[in-house]
């Protein structure tokens, strides 16, 4: 997105594109949360047979439980990421040699 | 997400972007759907058709996915809601 | 790609970015279901000892109609889209308070 | 894909795009086909170095997927010519 | 990755691609790790309030993969300047 | 990225655009491949339990040899995809007649 080459500051037409790229961050990471979210639960909670289309009361009651206990691990680990640092987490910075 | 603080021209560019993913989204969820009915209900080989035991497992896959994204997109939205709640009103 | 705050209309030098971004989108979608097919029926059809180097009789067999069973897939899972309406499939839209 | 109604500015355009789309895919297939074949191939840490068993393994399974890749475009592109003549010749 | 021959444009154009990158890379590890944990750890759904037993598991989830990480980086990071020095320095 | 509409050649303020493109692609094919390398090692050597923090020793001298196999592995895959023509590799070229 910087690849746009207005660096901060308003363009042409009064808008801050650093600005629109931090908001277009914010919405990736959401969905993609969201997405895992769906697919986890999904691999917790619904029976593989797909006998009937419908969820079952057991299901229903599982999702609602698995997306409480999902919310809860992101912020047990994002906590955890905090106490640490979160910058030197990923272990790959600097590590770029040549392929 | 909280865009009241954009100019018009930002929302605008905010709102092309957010249908932009929208569609991209939906593709996605489109293949993934495919990807997983698939898997989960087609282990029979022998023949190209589809038995009438696999669409019936397939119809109800999707059918049932669609439902459990609905499920958890409501209680992700209502958790979210409390936590905004929260957020401006702490006790 | 919006980003390129040229909406709809010819840029300079004739190119209508809004019809080459849907080429775009349409290429990448093609893309990833044939990454798919390809995933999904090596799963179903591919033994994992790797024993010789080519394809045999019966995986090349399993791959043809894994192929032919992939894309049934395919439309039924459209059509039910479709009938349930493309737009509110997702259960993301509008869900996106706060992280 | 359908590109006869781009003129030929969007064209040259599109042939950037889909050549800069090909070598990523190229090199997102190399790197799922290492890690796919490692994951199928290696199971002994007792050592650093690939066993012959290990080496003989890898080398099959990245032919085995090259050919399975190919069998399945060719059935693929098939599908689709298919699709195209009923589109444009309905009975 | 060497960027020596960029001129002083081009350094500044990438450090800011880079710095995005990274923030993009720790976003996607932290939900990685959420999915992972989650995965590994919960699978009792009696109750919405993690366990006692379950928050031990995501805490040590999370503490080792980081560290895992940390160590594969080190050891990547190795690998690839042995290999850099016998790339300038053949035999 | 070539959505920019400048192909190669120097762009104001002096930026090679097909210069920044390909090292971005660099960048991204060697994350891709270290996040592939911390997945496959984290499945073949750490112990799902978790109950303890830290890596214990035999988990490290695993982490050790995983990393230098799954090296070796790329290098054996890459002589082989060099072998075979990089080019026709994928299958997919030209295969997209419409979705």
């Amino acid at each position: 997105m910087s690849f746009l080459g207005r660096g901060s500051g308003a363009s042409p037409g009064g808008v801050n594109m650093e600005r629109i790229e931090m908001a277009v961050t914010e919405l990736d990471t959401v969905t993609d949360f969201f997405n895992r979210m769906v697919s986890s639960c999904h691999n917790k909670c619904i029976s593989s047979r797909y006998a009937e289309p419908d969820l079952n009361k057991g299901e229903s009651v599982c999702i609602d439980r698995c997306v409480a206990k999902f919310n809860e691990v992101q912020k047990k680990v994002g906590e955890k990421l905090q106490s640490r640092g979160a910058a030197n987490a990923g272990g790959a910075a600097g590590s770029f040699g040549s392929l | 997400m909280d865009f009241s603080n954009f100019n018009a021209a930002e929302q605008a560019h905010m709102t092309k972007i957010i249908e932009k993913r929208q569609m991209q989204d939906f593709l996605k969820m489109y293949s993934n759907l495919v990807e997983k009915c698939f898997n989960a209900c087609c282990n029979d080989f022998t023949s190209k058709a589809l038995s009438s035991k696999e669409e019936t497992c397939i119809m109800n896959c999707a059918e049932k996915f669609i439902k459990h994204s609905e499920r958890v997109g409501a209680r992700f939205a209502e958790s979210n809601a409390e936590a905004m709640a929260a957020a401006q009103n702490p006790t």
